[in-house]
């Protein structure tokens, strides 16, 4: 089997990374033309994006490690910078691209002021370069510098329509940010201070049980679990993600708080899985138990769509804090946190965006009077209800892939160990169960206006993107149901902790 | 050795007048002594340790930057004094909050 | 109780302690010219944490944490400028630059009747 | 002479401590503010004990003089906003009246007027904050001094790492350099210098994409003091930049500090002439705050065709290379401060 | 495994699921190309599902394989189990369009309705062709969220509050139902349907575990099999458009319950298994309870539509008793009441929906005289009601011939009382309004049959009157081979597992 040469697959992560921060350079150096860089570089990113993944499955078996590393600069791990490529990162490399097309097609006709496209379109640019950078980098303080760079764009991108809530809900996103990027940094300091390494990989080789690792894992994985607004530490989500622009906060509750969830996911497999304690296991199976009660019950108060569709994402990723746990009596069962990741993103992209159509064509997204907007839009219905669907969990959307991987992780996991983690256990696997049911409450909030009957008024014009976008990516979440053996393949050359 | 003690002493009474500004800034009733007080005392002061550290400066590069600094916090204690200075007697309003 | 009191492990604990004042003094302060400058403080302590790491032992001071801790500086030099900036924005939409505790501010202007 | 400088970083903690408590607390803006650039200060000379002089540099230039200067002009928009009557429409407001201009009386003006007065107290009531809400006070208290106490036991048990000193030292001959800093931000790790272009760039963009600029509400004092100060340290300024730029590759200094000089002097000269500042053209600006990292990344492709992977220098060229880049990244630094300094983009953007 | 016979039944799914998407962005007005569209999707699967019965009759193995994950594999598979209720669905589809299209003329949204019409189809032919147990619950489950919009396709208040119901009860039996097809996963690996179960290798120990699972699964489908105490949302399901109640409630969703039991307890577990872990009686004492308790609401019940839901809670529960007995008898008497049941119920549901259409009749006293008025629905309201009672030439006698041939085999003697007693409850909610259909007299003069030729719009009369003939057919040729009985013997011949002590009076032996 001709295995593509490993210097190809080098090429090609070297290429990633230099699109994922040339397109936003020149976009920044020329905002006049942003919106054409914008159109045109994206597509072409990810049609390289796809070509290096044809590669990568194809060289993967043939390889030693199953990941491409790249020593930027031509300088080796201890010392330079290293690229790390590996079935994980395409997988979010992939998420990531197809919601920044979906937002980008999406965003041509929901900003529609040259002014407003000129600061738009760059700023949009770097957090999708910036989430690239974040997931193709493999040492700590590379990605406290990539945190920021996704973090503050975002930020900027929330304060850009100016109105009272947006730049309030961006000044409490960057305070949080800032925080949790600090607390990641004295973190990395820590490591570096005990092993005098920053590189990721051999951070993993050379950590030990001692309490540097254990207070490291508690700042950093602090860190990032405020930046993904897990549930004592959600606050900032909803005001930022219901008063953003709609390609936006799709983008943040798509990507960027699967982003977070993906580093996490990632500093676990390579240092601190041995940490996994039945009490910390217990402690974030709470977290992610109140988190899906809460946010649920949060979504089905919200009087705006816009909120309703933050509170679910604060539930949702109460789910993949429930996989935590479970992975710590059931190692094996990781990918279940990037299927989550994957069709979470997919889905609630699709419905934040329709949301934002609904608001367009209807001026408000008052719930008890969208009535009219939603009988008249067919298709942006069907996006929310198929998107919904996903979230629920329900048959042949990834969402239901999702949830069946984690049930039967959660299952593997009680059989064997103490009775009381089987009791606890259980639990989690109750409060899964319990999560969709909540999810189908607060969709069918969200959906039972069109079906009741009414008069029906489409309200404002609303352009073609904006249209089919959320159905396309309603589609994708849904079609990401079959797909499921093709992403577990890809998963499978990832680098673990030995 | 000369140059060693020379310098010693100098830097001390440099010291001593920073002290002696120090002292102005704390007991002076209003704004425009304890300017008078800062500028004075303490250019003075970074005068007589620049004075000291030439002394021990390898060559003549080194003693021209020594100099360079000690004009230019001249001139920037000059301005500032002047504008806050100048702040206080068109607004008044740092006085009143004495 | 520390066997030796050189820079090495001092200012690592300086730089601890300035962390924890600024995480107090973000979490009390409701102004949000306080919370920029606590946070500044916050990253002044993990660079004194950083350089101290660089000065241990005799040997002469490592180049890779002082050139982090000098990228560090200037990230969150240009962070505390966006933060500023974006301030002056808010009070001139609000009128104050305080972040209020309440959570969900977005009530306050959806419609009356839709409580 | 180890007791003597024991003493002195004892001093020195206990004063950064000191100044960064007494900062936090204060009730006064403006107090706060003065403390924080003290507190730079004082941080500097911590990093000249730690032998650290490049980030003593750059603690200096950036930690406490930029940082101070956007507090403070932030402090007089707050100010200015405050006095102004809110109006709910308009979101860009009209540039304040310069008062050099208004009030034409001479300097020697009784200070009691009444209008200057009266703007003083409304002005002193937006730079006043309230003291911390009593509640909770206790649990944060408890939760930080608890996070202190670990991180310090952490510390602790950390026995002295050599870190990456010997491996640096080793490839300092290929670096194209000779001072260990540079060496490392610009070869060994230039992937994060590059990130770290790209961050201040993206503070510019987002600082440019809040609105629009309102003329600089800073108001000079009147007479030729400042002007003529500008123009004496002007020149020094824009020297002493270079030169800082130059003794990168073999002693302290580098882009960014160079960078950091010359925004400074770019500062100066839009508080000391704010009417002759000429609106440069939009798109020459938005070039010009792009081009350091643009450059940087540019360079480093070449390195992706060729050589090994991205970002690598064949060690003849080094040093020209490393020469070009860091001066590209000075320009782009100093401009990006400067806009960041003057706030929103300009109007002519948005025509 | 031949590649041509999975894309049969690739193209069996497709015939209904293509034309559904593509009616869904058909603009409103386009009533031409819908109702072509509609019935040309319905006209090839019917063709489809004939080239498979003559395939499948003849022995051929048609098999489709797709893996969802590592250990999970989405299968199609046809046997001749999955047939009887595949060509019940189709021909009962084509009967049904044909009659909604009559049924929803100049009413608004049709596009929407006849998308997720065929979406609904195309799931319960899913469930038919379905090869094992997760490909099973995931069309179940999208049975669940193709229906929601039909139940609450009126809009009215109610009509939401019986979807909320609806789908309150169906999710969370969705989710039942996963729990215990990932626990059998992990114990048994992702097996196929195979008729005699393949548990039967497991050790004893895990009994009680499979237990547990059998139970859970069976509460899983007894909530659309409509099995007490989880049968409520079919009565308040009935505020739906009449083809939906007639097409869903009759056929489509009910049957899938039913189906999933005779799954499970025939192809998953086996049915020596589940007697060995007493689910088959746990299922028997529920089904005769709920017989009885349908049989007796559908008594009180006054509104039509309300009896014949009772009616079909009750009826239904013939087959899980069928299958509950464990018998190849029983079997086959529950298998052939599945399709008996079926035709009958969907005619009684067609002349309830005509009378509410034409003469606005929704009680079962305006019933009195409505034979003058309406002879022929009326006749066909008379053909299925006496099916349902089971007088000895219609359909009806037949099951329940059966049934009591399977009870005797079982030594289960009371469950012929079971019989006799729903028999005289059927006779005794049917036979009134048939009487008074045709005997009283009418209390409010009704207008003449206005100038049409025929009592009501003919798209509404000629397929109550297709399937009422369809109704009497299985009673007048049960020996035919392909009529229901035939097959049904075709099945248990083919596939049953002769439990012990009860021999085949016919001399058919059964290898498993």
């Amino acid at each position: 089997m001709s295995t593509a040469s490993p210097d190809t697959l080098i090429f090609a992560t070297g290429a990633l990374a230099a699109v994922s921060l040339g397109l936003p350079l020149l976009a920044s150096a020329w905002p006049w033309q942003a919106r054409r860089i914008g159109l045109l570089g994206l597509p072409l990113a990810i049609l390289g994006l796809l070509a290096a993944v044809g590669l990568f499955l194809d060289a993967a078996p043939g390889m030693d490690a199953p990941a491409v590393r790249v020593g930027l600069g031509g300088w080796e791990a201890p010392l330079g910078v290293t690229l790390h490529l590996d079935g994980l990162a395409l997988a979010m490399l992939l998420l990531n691209a197809l919601v920044a097309l979906a937002g980008s097609l999406y965003a041509r006709g929901y900003i529609h002021t040259a002014a407003g496209e000129r600061q738009f379109w760059p700023l949009w640019l770097w957090l999708w370069g910036g989430l690239n950078l974040l997931v193709l980098s493999g040492d700590a303080f590379n990605l406290f510098i990539t945190l920021e760079i996704a973090s503050l764009s975002a930020v900027a991108l929330v304060a850009l329509t100016g109105d009272t809530d947006a730049v309030t809900g961006a000044m409490r996103y960057l305070l949080i940010n800032l925080l949790g990027s600090l607390s990641f940094l004295l973190g990395a300091a820590l490591l570096y201070g005990e092993f005098g390494v920053l590189d990721l990989q051999l951070l993993g080789e050379l950590a030990d049980d001692g309490p540097t690792v254990r207070m490291a894992a508690a700042l950093m994985l602090g860190g990032l679990l405020m930046k993904a607004a897990v549930f004592p530490l959600h606050v900032w989500l909803a005001t930022a993600h219901a008063s953003a622009p709609a390609p936006v906060s799709g983008m943040l509750s798509g990507m960027v708080v699967a982003a977070m969830f993906y580093l996490i996911l990632r500093l676990w497999l390579l240092i601190f899985a041995p940490l996994g304690t039945p009490a910390l296991a217990v402690l974030l199976g709470l977290l992610g138990s109140a988190a899906l009660v809460w946010g649920s019950l949060q979504a089905l108060r919200a009087p705006r769509l816009k909120i309703v569709a933050a509170y679910s994402t604060v539930a949702q990723m109460g789910y993949i804090t429930l996989a935590f746990p479970i992975l710590i009596l059931h190692p094996a069962a990781w990918p279940v946190v990037v299927f989550f990741a994957f069709a979470h993103g997919l889905a609630k992209a699709a419905v934040l965006m329709a949301a934002g159509t609904v608001q367009k064509a209807a001026g408000h997204d008052r719930m008890n009077a969208l009535g009219p907007v939603l009988r008249a839009r067919g298709r942006t219905v069907f996006a929310l209800g198929l998107g919904g669907i996903s979230l629920m969990g329900l048959p042949l959307t990834g969402g239901f892939l999702a949830k069946y991987l984690l049930l039967e992780a959660g299952l593997l996991a009680a059989a064997d160990t103490t009775t009381i983690m089987q009791v606890w256990t259980a639990l989690w696997v109750v409060m899964v169960a319990l999560g969709s049911l909540l999810a189908t409450a607060y969709i069918l909030r969200m959906v039972a206006p069109a079906f009741a009957a009414g008069e029906r008024n489409p309200g404002g014009h609303v352009s073609a993107g904006m249209e089919w976008m959320p159905l396309a990516l309603a589609v994708g979440a849904a079609a990401m149901g079959l797909a499921g053996a093709s992403l577990t393949g890809l998963l499978e050359h990832t680098t673990v902790a030995a | 050795m000369i140059a060693d003690l020379l310098t010693t002493v100098l830097v001390l009474a440099g010291l001593a007048f920073f002290a002696a500004g120090t002292l102005g800034l704390l007991r002076f009733p209003d704004v425009y002594t304890r300017l008078h007080a800062l500028t004075k005392a303490d250019n003075l002061g970074l005068g007589l340790v620049v004075l000291g550290l030439m002394l021990q400066a390898e060559g003549p590069a080194m003693i021209f930057k020594l100099a360079l600094i000690w004009v230019l916090v001249l001139a920037a204690g000059a301005t500032a004094a002047h504008m806050v200075a100048q702040r206080t007697w068109t607004h008044g309003e740092f006085e009143r909050r004495e | 109780m520390i066997e030796s009191l050189d820079p090495g492990t001092l200012y690592p604990f300086g730089g601890a302690a300035l962390f924890a004042l600024g995480l107090h003094g973000l979490i009390r302060r409701r102004h949000l010219i306080l919370r920029i400058l606590a946070v500044n403080i916050m990253g002044s302590g993990v660079f004194m944490v950083f350089l101290g790491i660089a000065a241990r032992g005799n040997a002469p001071p490592d180049p890779v944490a002082q050139a982090l801790t000098l990228t560090g500086i200037v990230v969150a030099v240009s962070a505390t400028a966006f933060a500023l900036a974006l301030t002056v924005h808010l009070a001139r939409l609000t009128g104050y630059a305080v972040l209020l505790p309440g959570p969900l501010q977005t009530h306050r202007d959806s419609h009356p009747d839709d409580r | 002479m180890n007791a003597a400088l024991l003493t002195f970083d004892f001093v020195l903690l206990a004063g950064l401590l000191g100044v960064a408590w007494r900062c936090l607390a204060s009730t006064d803006l403006f107090r706060a503010v003065v403390l924080f650039i003290t507190f730079g200060l004082l941080l500097a000379i911590a990093w000249v004990r730690l032998e650290a002089p490049d980030i003593a540099l750059a603690e200096a230039a950036i930690g406490a003089g930029i940082t101070g200067a956007l507090l403070l002009v932030t402090l007089e928009r707050l100010k200015h906003i405050m006095n102004r009557p809110r109006t709910d429409t308009d979101h860009d407001p009209a540039p304040p009246p310069d008062p050099v201009a208004s009030d034409a009386d001479a300097p020697g003006a009784a200070p009691t007027g009444d209008a200057a007065s009266r703007a003083a107290d409304a002005g002193n009531a937006a730079l006043s904050c309230a003291p911390a809400p009593a509640r909770g006070r206790w649990i944060t208290l408890v939760v930080t001094v608890g996070l202190a106490g670990l991180l310090m036991a952490t510390l602790a048990t950390q026995e002295h790492d050599p870190g990456l000193q010997p491996t640096v030292a080793e490839h300092m001959d290929v670096s194209g350099v000779d001072h260990g800093i540079t060496a490392v931000l610009l070869n060994f790790r230039s992937w994060d210098t590059l990130l770290e272009l790209a961050m201040v760039l993206l503070a510019g963009l987002g600082a440019w994409s809040l609105g629009r600029h309102d003329a600089l509400p800073a108001r000079p004092t009147p007479g030729p003091v400042l002007p003529g100060a500008v123009r004496l340290l002007l020149p020094v300024a824009i020297v002493t930049g270079v030169y800082l730029l130059w003794a990168g590759s073999h002693a302290p200094g580098g882009a960014f500090q160079a960078g950091a000089v010359l925004g400074a002097a770019g500062i100066l000269v839009s508080l000391a002439r704010p009417h002759e500042l000429p609106d440069p053209d939009p798109r020459l600006l938005r070039i010009g705050v792009t081009a350091g990292a643009l450059l940087f990344l540019a360079i480093g492709l070449w390195g992706l065709f060729a050589g090994p992977a991205l970002l690598t220098w064949p060690s003849e060229l080094a040093y020209p290379l490393i020469l070009i880049i860091e001066t590209g990244a000075t320009l782009s630094i100093a401009l990006t401060l400067v806009a960041l300094f003057i706030g929103g983009r300009s109007p002519r953007e948005d025509t | 495994m031949n590649a041509d016979g999975g894309l049969l039944l690739i193209a069996i799914l497709a015939s209904s699921l293509v034309p559904g998407l593509l009616i869904f962005f058909l603009p409103e007005e386009r009533h031409g190309l819908r109702t072509l569209l509609n019935l040309s999707a319905a006209g090839i699967k019917l063709v489809l599902v004939g080239v498979l019965l003559l395939g499948v009759q003849r022995g051929e193995t048609f098999e489709f394989g797709l893996t969802l994950l590592p250990g999970v594999d989405f299968v199609l598979a046809a046997d001749a189990l999955s047939l009887l209720f595949a060509t019940l669905s189709s021909i009962l589809w084509f009967v049904t369009t044909l009659y909604a299209i009559g049924y929803l003329e100049g009413s608004p949204r049709r596009s929407r309705f006849f998308g997720f019409f065929s979406l609904c189809v195309s799931a319960t032919v899913g469930i038919a062709l379905s090869g094992n147990l997760i490909t099973f619950v995931i069309f179940y489950e999208i049975l669940t969220l193709a229906t929601w919009p039909l139940v609450v396709h009126r809009g009215t208040p109610e009509a939401l509050r019986a979807g909320r119901l609806y789908l309150a009860y169906t999710v969370t039996s969705g989710l039942v139902l996963l729990a215990a097809v990932i626990a059998l996963n992990l114990l048994a690996g992702s097996q196929p349907f195979a008729s005699g179960g393949y548990l039967l290798h497991l050790p004893d120990e895990l009994h009680g575990l499979l237990q547990i699972i059998g139970l859970a699964l069976i509460a899983g489908f007894a909530v659309k099999a409509a099995l007490i105490p989880l049968h409520s949302w079919l009565p308040q399901a009935m505020v739906a458009p009449a083809p939906v109640s007639a097409l869903l409630h009759a056929v489509a969703v009910v049957k899938a319950g039913a189906f999933g039991i005779v799954r499970t307890l025939n192809d998953v577990f086996g049915l020596e298994l589940a007697a060995d872990l007493r689910l088959t009686d746990v299922l028997l004492v529920l089904a005769a309870l709920t017989i009885v308790y349908g049989s007796i609401q559908a008594l009180r019940a006054q509104d039509i539509k309300q009896r014949l839901a009772f009616s079909t809670v009750s009826q239904v529960s013939y087959i899980a008793l069928g299958v509950a007995m464990a018998g190849p008898l029983g079997v086959i008497g529950g298998l052939v009441h599945l399709v008996h049941q079926g035709l009958t119920k969907i005619t009684l549901f067609f002349c309830a929906g005509n009378f509410a259409e034409t003469l606005g009749i929704h009680e079962i006293r305006e019933m009195r005289g409505v034979g003058r008025r309406m002879p022929l629905t009326m006749a066909a309201f008379t053909v299925g009601g006496l099916g349902m009672i089971g007088l000895p030439p219609l359909a009806g006698f037949i099951s329940k011939w059966y049934l009591g041939l399977g009870a005797l085999e079982g030594e289960a003697a009371w469950i012929l009382g079971i019989l006799a007693m729903s028999s005289l409850l059927n006779a005794a909610y049917f036979l009134p309004p048939i009487i008074a259909g045709w005997m009283a007299e009418p209390e409010v003069t009704r207008p003449p049959a206005h100038k049409t030729r025929f009592e009501s719009h003919w798209m509404l009369l000629f397929p109550t009157l297709f399937v009422a003939v369809l109704a009497l057919l299985p009673g007048l040729l049960a020996g035919l081979e392909l009529s229901p009985l035939g097959w049904v013997e075709l099945i248990v011949e083919r596939g049953y597992v002769l439990v012990p002590g009860g021999d085949m009076d016919n001399g058919t032996g059964v290898s498993p």
